[in-house]
């Protein structure tokens, strides 16, 4: 019981680690700086499997498992409903299997990088901010009400803004960090309002009492009448568009590629992103309240996950292709949440995490292998050279495309066997889906073929091409172990039996759940378990990703020009998604611009030199002035200084003899 | 034949005056302390004559108080005057008149 | 008996004296000389007074040491005569009046306010009442907090002298 | 008649002070004499021998001489202040002797008032420093007034040099004062009376060792004596702050400072050597007979002596010193008399020790450099006896170890 009790300690760990490395690290040898930042979040991962294995042991009854430490705000105590928060933190289902992915993707990332940022500056600087951002990402996942959650929320983001703008001196680096601060920070004014919109409605924000709230006091909403409950969860889901790249506020996500590799894969493709999912997951009684809202979500995860899939045909650079898949991935995980598979996008999240993850973790080494180079279309033929990178990398390639026997095969063929005939199914979603599951296998291979296939496309005199270190390839083998295995959990189902990873968090989702409950996603139709085992093998979806597989095999390994006879063809789509759309481009002249000239003409010009500078000049003329007039008592002259005292004084005992003299006599 | 308390008190009020006097009237840096040290010798009687007239220890305490201020204040004070001294030859107070407009 | 009123009047005229001679003088030295009049003066009051602690305390620290100090630095600068200039008229013909002014309102004002306590018993009782050890025991019980702060006090006070003398080289 | 039994208490004062005065004057005169037979003697001289037997009335000589010099004042100096300086070193010196108890309280005359101190006041020991703090005026001011370079440094000097060893002299006796639980003179003598293992008298200076020697140190510098008579350092400065003094006005600064001499022995004598009291238990009665014997061996020696070496006036005078201490001797033999004497004795005996200690210093050590006396001071003998006030106090803290609870 000693870890559920004090489940801080996996919160301490870490920022212990940032604050020693924060404060002290800039003397620390390297060594130093490593085994503090890897050893705090090592020791965090330990207590996550002891908090693990205690919970295991916990009674049903007692889960979730909910300790407060402290109170934090407290507000109007006098009143009917106070607003009181205290830090409290909550163990279930849910917050465990993310706290597993978390801290141990997190901890391979930590010793990843060790290797990969060997030759940077401000060393102990990334550490420092890893492992803070370590700290947030748990408290986010631990947190037992939306404020605390909040906190997470916020917390990692700032990390994200500080891991992007890593190398500060690059100013293309600086400005993505800025883009994906401010543009996440547009949702969190939805989320925050939302926030607050909860604890009017509910009266507290702790989950508990919320979900209790909605389950027994309230009505759901319907699609015919949408009510608070459908407001709370949009504006909740605009936070999350925001934090995991979502239509329409993605853009920031591919430029935050300026960062060094093991963020985009600890951040930009593990952890953050996911917190949107995590969070409509952990809301989930409101949402499956508001049938509107869930249909948003799920129409914005496909819309996205297609969409982003499109962009990703045409990048070039191996990281925006990996950011788009990301963006892509995420709405798959949206869509799932959405048609209330919840489990399934939890589980999709969690795998994704692994072969994400692991993507971009080879694509670093790739990066680092032809050190620094980031452009598909000058490499080539690294097969030979790095084999384990490209083993690992062809792993996580196919778990990603789904191919049978994968991680990613399980949890992205979960998610679209809900939408196609789960509680919510829609059948034009999971085309969607299942076409974004073509595109994915195409543009993840040709991704493949462009870096390891055919001859190099350097000279390779220059670039001397080197496979990373251990403690590089390391994390790379354990993560496609994972990317491989990671989703056999949910394997017996296709054989008729039961998904393990969908009985083991079924308890959160159905907690609150709204009558009908879900019901246990069992077999759609009454065939036998090999016939379903085949039908699923043998789906659609898996179709399209072999197809996706050979279409780019024979573009990209078979007849090499055959894409830019296309791109000729198709011009104009290719510019488009070349582009992306020009979706930056329409923000700049959309927001931007007019954003820039309102603050300059009006904000600048006539606010703040006319009226603010206009104030504190103003004071400063009348203070110069009375003092050029009361000036001239200050001669300087201590004796007449001296003098003005004991006048006041003669004063004073004036007044004191007039009042109390006369008492006293 | 006892003292009335009021007799230190008025001598006592006597000294405060006069200290207050020289303060004013002198020049010499080192001379003005020293008319701040005779008014706070003034307070110090009166507190005692008080503390007699009432049999209270605390005046006697106060007085102790009093001395040691004193007594810090003369430290302080007096490294000031020979920085003073040093940086400006003069120890007239009203030679030493650059705090001003 | 009549020894006290005299001892009593010797003193307060002592004192008086010396402070007028403080004013008067133009050597800082004898207006130092003549502060260490007041303070003997008023040490021996103090035992007339029955306080024996303090009276001594009077003496060691004022006479002693504070005194000395000032003797110290007369001699040090070797300050001499002392110009009666007259820069500020405000303190030629307002300071001095009104400062005369105070002295009697506050001489007078003290006679008032002790005019209701005349009574005072004979000295031995407070000198039994004032002993050192009863002062010591008021002193770190009652007033330790006081007692602590007066000796950070002490503490800043070397600290600048410090400060300032070593600027001074 | 009528008077005195009246003011009995004031007679006795005046009488007890008369005689306190006149032997302390002597003793002074003498002093100086036992200084420089004694230096004489470290650096293998014979010291004064001429006047009188053994230079016996060298000291009185010498009065004379000062007495008939030119008493030359310096035209530019500071009148007022030159007077005042000398009598305030003197008087203060002096006075400060009246607080010293030569002998047990309980030896009185017939109206109670005891025979051996002048003043016996409740907290002696705070009034003795309250007296010798004053004492660095008649240097200063003496430094001050002469008006001349040499006695200016030499004021400064002595200023600063006794302020701060005021500070270590003060707190180095403090532990006593925890030990002792009291500030009458005759307080403290008492609680150290007392054996530890039955023959180890409790004096103070075993637990307050380091509290002795830091006493011991800052009370030479207090009197600027050798090694720290930088005030009056012949080799610097002429003779320091009394350079521009001649005849008695000198002669008073001298016998101040012997005179402070022999307050400051009086003081370490009370403090930590147990005053009065004897080095002897009680009950070995013998110990009465030891004045009288010392004495009496005194003038056997001098009746010797003149018999052997001396010619004419000198065996004169040793004839007298003989009977004198001859008839001293017989007078503490008598049982009547001897409880009485024993007291003065060893307080006398013991003060004498640590004037020849002072005389042996001197005669040994060379003089300190300014920085070193100040550095020392400050840096070493304030932080020594800081820390013995300190762990005495903590050890007190041990009920086991406090005597007055």
């Amino acid at each position: 019981m000693m870890m559920l009790n004090h489940m801080w300690i996996v919160l301490l760990l870490p920022i212990l680690g940032a604050a020693i490395n924060g404060l002290f690290g800039k003397k620390f040898p390297k060594a130093a700086v490593n085994s503090v930042a890897v050893g705090s979040v090592a020791l965090a991962f330990a207590a996550v499997c002891e908090l693990v294995r205690e919970f295991w042991l916990l009674p049903a009854g007692s889960v979730p498992w909910v300790q407060s430490y402290y109170t934090w705000m407290v507000a109007g105590e006098t009143t009917s409903h106070p607003f009181r928060i205290n830090f409290a933190l909550q163990l279930d289902q849910l917050s465990v299997i993310m706290l597993l992915t978390v801290s141990f993707v997190g901890l391979l990332i930590h010793i990843y990088s060790i290797g990969y940022m060997e030759h940077e500056g401000g060393y102990y600087r990334f550490f420092s901010y890893m492992n803070l951002f370590m700290f947030f990402m748990l408290t986010l996942v631990l947190g037992a009400n939306l404020a605390v959650l909040f906190v997470g929320w916020e917390g990692v983001g700032l990390c994200s803004y500080l891991l992007i703008g890593f190398w500060f001196r690059k100013k293309s680096a600086a400005d993505a960090g800025k883009k994906a601060f401010i543009t996440t920070r547009l949702g969190d004014l939805f989320f925050m309002i939302g926030i607050l919109l909860a604890f009017w409605t509910f009266g507290s924000l702790t989950y508990g009492d919320m979900f209790g709230y909605a389950a027994e006091k309230m009505q759901p909403d319907t699609l015919a009448h949408p009510g608070v409950l459908t407001w709370i969860a949009v504006l909740l889901f605009i936070g999350a568009i925001g934090k995991s790249a979502q239509l329409p506020l993605y853009v920031w996500l591919p430029d935050a590629m300026e960062g060094p590799t093991p963020v985009s894969a600890l951040i930009h493709a593990a952890t953050m992103v996911t917190a949107g999912v995590y969070m409509v997951a952990r809301m989930n009684p409101i949402y499956s309240r508001a049938p509107i809202a869930m249909y948003l979500v799920a129409v914005v995860g496909g819309v996205t996950a297609f969409y982003a899939a499109t962009i990703a045909l045409t990048q070039t650079d191996i990281k925006k292709v990996l950011a788009y898949s990301t963006i892509s991935q995420l709405g798959y995980m949206f869509l799932g949440c959405g048609v209330g598979a919840y489990a399934a996008g939890i589980f999709h999240l969690m795998t994704h995490a692994f072969f994400k993850g692991l993507l971009f973790l080879t694509a670093g080494s790739v990066i680092h292998a032809m050190s620094g180079e980031q452009d598909m279309t000058k490499m080539g033929g690294l097969r030979k050279k790095i084999p384990i990178t490209y083993w690992t990398m062809l792993i996580a390639t196919l778990a990603i495309a789904g191919i049978p026997g994968f991680a990613g095969f399980f949890s992205k063929d979960e998610i679209l066997e809900a939408v196609k005939s789960g509680p919510h199914a829609s059948l034009w979603l999971w085309a969607v889906g299942v076409a974004a599951a073509g595109l994915t296998s195409f543009y993840m291979f040709r991704l493949l073929f462009l870096t390891f296939f055919g001859k190099p496309r350097f000279d390779e005199h220059h670039a001397h091409v080197h496979e990373s270190p251990l403690k590089m390839t390391i994390p790379l083998m354990i993560l496609a172990f994972l990317s491989i295995f990671g989703g056999w959990v949910a394997a017996p189902k296709l054989a008729g039996g039961i998904d393990y990873f969908d009985r083991f968090l079924r308890p959160v989702f159905t907690r609150y759940a709204p009558a009908p409950a879900v019901p246990e996603v069992a077999s759609a139709s009454g065939l036998s378990p090999g016939m379903q085992l085949l039908f699923a093998v043998m789906g659609i979806p898996v179709i399209l990703a072999v197809i996706g597989l050979l279409l780019a095999w024979w573009f990209y390994i078979k007849n090499p020009d055959a894409p830019r006879k296309l791109a000729r063809k198709l011009h104009g789509v290719y510019v488009l998604l070349l582009n992306k759309y020009f979706v930056d481009e329409i923000y700049g002249a959309l927001i931007v611009r007019p954003l820039l000239w309102l603050s300059t003409n009006v904000l600048w010009h006539v606010v703040d030199s006319g009226v603010i500078d206009g104030a504190v000049n103003g004071t400063a003329a009348v203070a110069r002035e009375s003092g050029g007039v009361t000036r001239e008592m200050q001669s300087g002259n201590a004796r007449s200084y001296a003098s003005w005292v004991v006048a006041g004084a003669v004063g004073f005992t004036m007044l004191l003899l007039a009042f109390i003299g006369l008492a006293v006599r | 034949m006892i003292i009335p308390t009021s007799y230190y008190l008025v001598l006592s009020g006597v000294l405060f005056g006069l200290g207050v006097v020289a303060f004013i009237f002198k020049r010499n840096v080192i001379a003005v302390f020293m008319s701040i040290e005779l008014m706070l010798n003034a307070v110090n009687l009166a507190f005692v004559a008080f503390a007699r007239a009432h049999q209270q220890l605390d005046g006697l305490v106060f007085v102790f108080f009093v001395i040691v201020v004193a007594a810090a204040e003369a430290a302080v004070g007096l490294a000031i005057v020979i920085m003073l001294a040093q940086n400006r030859e003069s120890l007239n107070v009203e030679r030493v008149n650059l705090l001003k407009f | 008996m009549i020894v006290p009123l005299i001892v009593f009047f010797a003193c307060a005229a002592l004192a008086v004296t010396g402070a007028i001679l403080l004013i008067l003088a133009r050597e800082p030295i004898h207006s130092a000389l003549s502060l260490i009049l007041v303070m003997v003066s008023l040490a021996i009051l103090y035992l007339l007074l029955g306080a024996e602690f303090i009276s001594a305390i009077q003496i060691i620290v004022y006479a002693g040491a504070v005194m000395v100090l000032f003797v110290f630095v007369i001699m040090l600068l070797n300050a001499g005569v002392e110009e009666r200039t007259d820069f500020s008229k405000f303190a030629k013909f307002a300071g001095l009046p009104l400062g005369f002014f105070l002295l009697i309102e506050v001489a007078r004002w003290m006679y008032g306010a002790s005019a209701g306590s005349a009574i005072v018993p004979g000295a031995d009782a407070f000198t039994q009442a004032a002993s050192t050890r009863a002062l010591s025991a008021e002193l770190f019980r009652k007033y330790l907090f006081n007692f602590e702060a007066t000796s950070i006090l002490i503490l800043i006070a070397i600290l600048g002298a410090l400060v300032l003398a070593r600027k001074s080289q | 008649m009528g008077f005195i039994s009246q003011h009995s208490v004031l007679v006795a004062s005046l009488i007890k002070i008369a005689v306190l005065l006149f032997i302390v004057m002597t003793a002074l005169a003498y002093l100086t004499w036992f200084e420089r037979k004694v230096v004489a003697h470290i650096q293998s001289r014979w010291g004064p021998y001429y006047v009188g037997a053994h230079g016996l009335l060298q000291p009185l000589a010498d009065g004379l001489k000062f007495l008939f010099k030119e008493d030359f004042t310096p035209p530019t100096s500071d009148k007022l202040v030159y007077v005042l300086a000398p009598f305030l070193a003197l008087t203060l010196a002096l006075t400060a002797l009246a607080l010293i108890p030569f002998g047990p309280p309980y030896v009185h005359f017939l109206n109670g008032q005891p025979v051996f101190i002048v003043s016996n006041i409740d907290i002696g020991l705070i009034f003795l420093f309250a007296i010798t703090s004053m004492g660095v005026y008649g240097v200063a001011l003496a430094g001050w007034s002469s008006n001349s370079k040499y006695p200016l440094l030499g004021g400064l000097r002595s200023s600063a040099q006794m302020i701060s060893y005021e500070v270590s002299l003060t707190i180095s006796v403090v532990g006593v004062l925890l030990l002792a639980g009291t500030l009458n003179f005759n307080g403290i003598i008492e609680g150290q009376g007392g054996y530890w293992l039955g023959f180890l008298p409790r004096w103070h200076f075993i637990p307050q060792i380091v509290g002795f020697f830091c006493y011991l140190t800052a009370a030479i510098a207090e009197t600027n004596r050798v090694p720290f008579d930088l005030p009056e350092a012949e080799t610097e400065l002429v003779a320091g702050f009394h350079t521009e003094y001649s005849s008695f006005k000198f002669a008073m600064f001298f016998m101040a400072e012997y005179a402070n001499m022999i307050t400051v022995s009086c003081l370490a004598t009370i403090l930590f050597f147990g005053g009065w009291l004897s080095p002897f238990p009680e009950t070995w009665h013998w110990q009465w007979y030891l004045p009288g014997a010392g004495l009496i061996a005194l003038g056997i020696y001098c009746v010797v002596d003149a018999a052997t070496r001396m010619r004419g006036i000198a065996r004169l005078q040793l004839g007298v010193v003989a009977l004198l201490s001859l008839g001293l001797g017989g007078l503490c033999l008598l049982p009547g008399v001897a409880p009485y004497v024993q007291g003065p004795f060893w307080f006398t005996l013991k003060v004498l020790v640590f004037l020849f200690f002072y005389v042996w210093v001197r005669g040994t050590l060379p003089r300190f450099r300014y920085d070193q006396l100040m550095s020392f001071g400050w840096k070493l003998l304030l932080p020594v006896s800081l820390a013995n006030l300190v762990i005495t106090a903590l050890v007190l803290l041990f009920p086991a170890f406090t005597r007055h609870a």
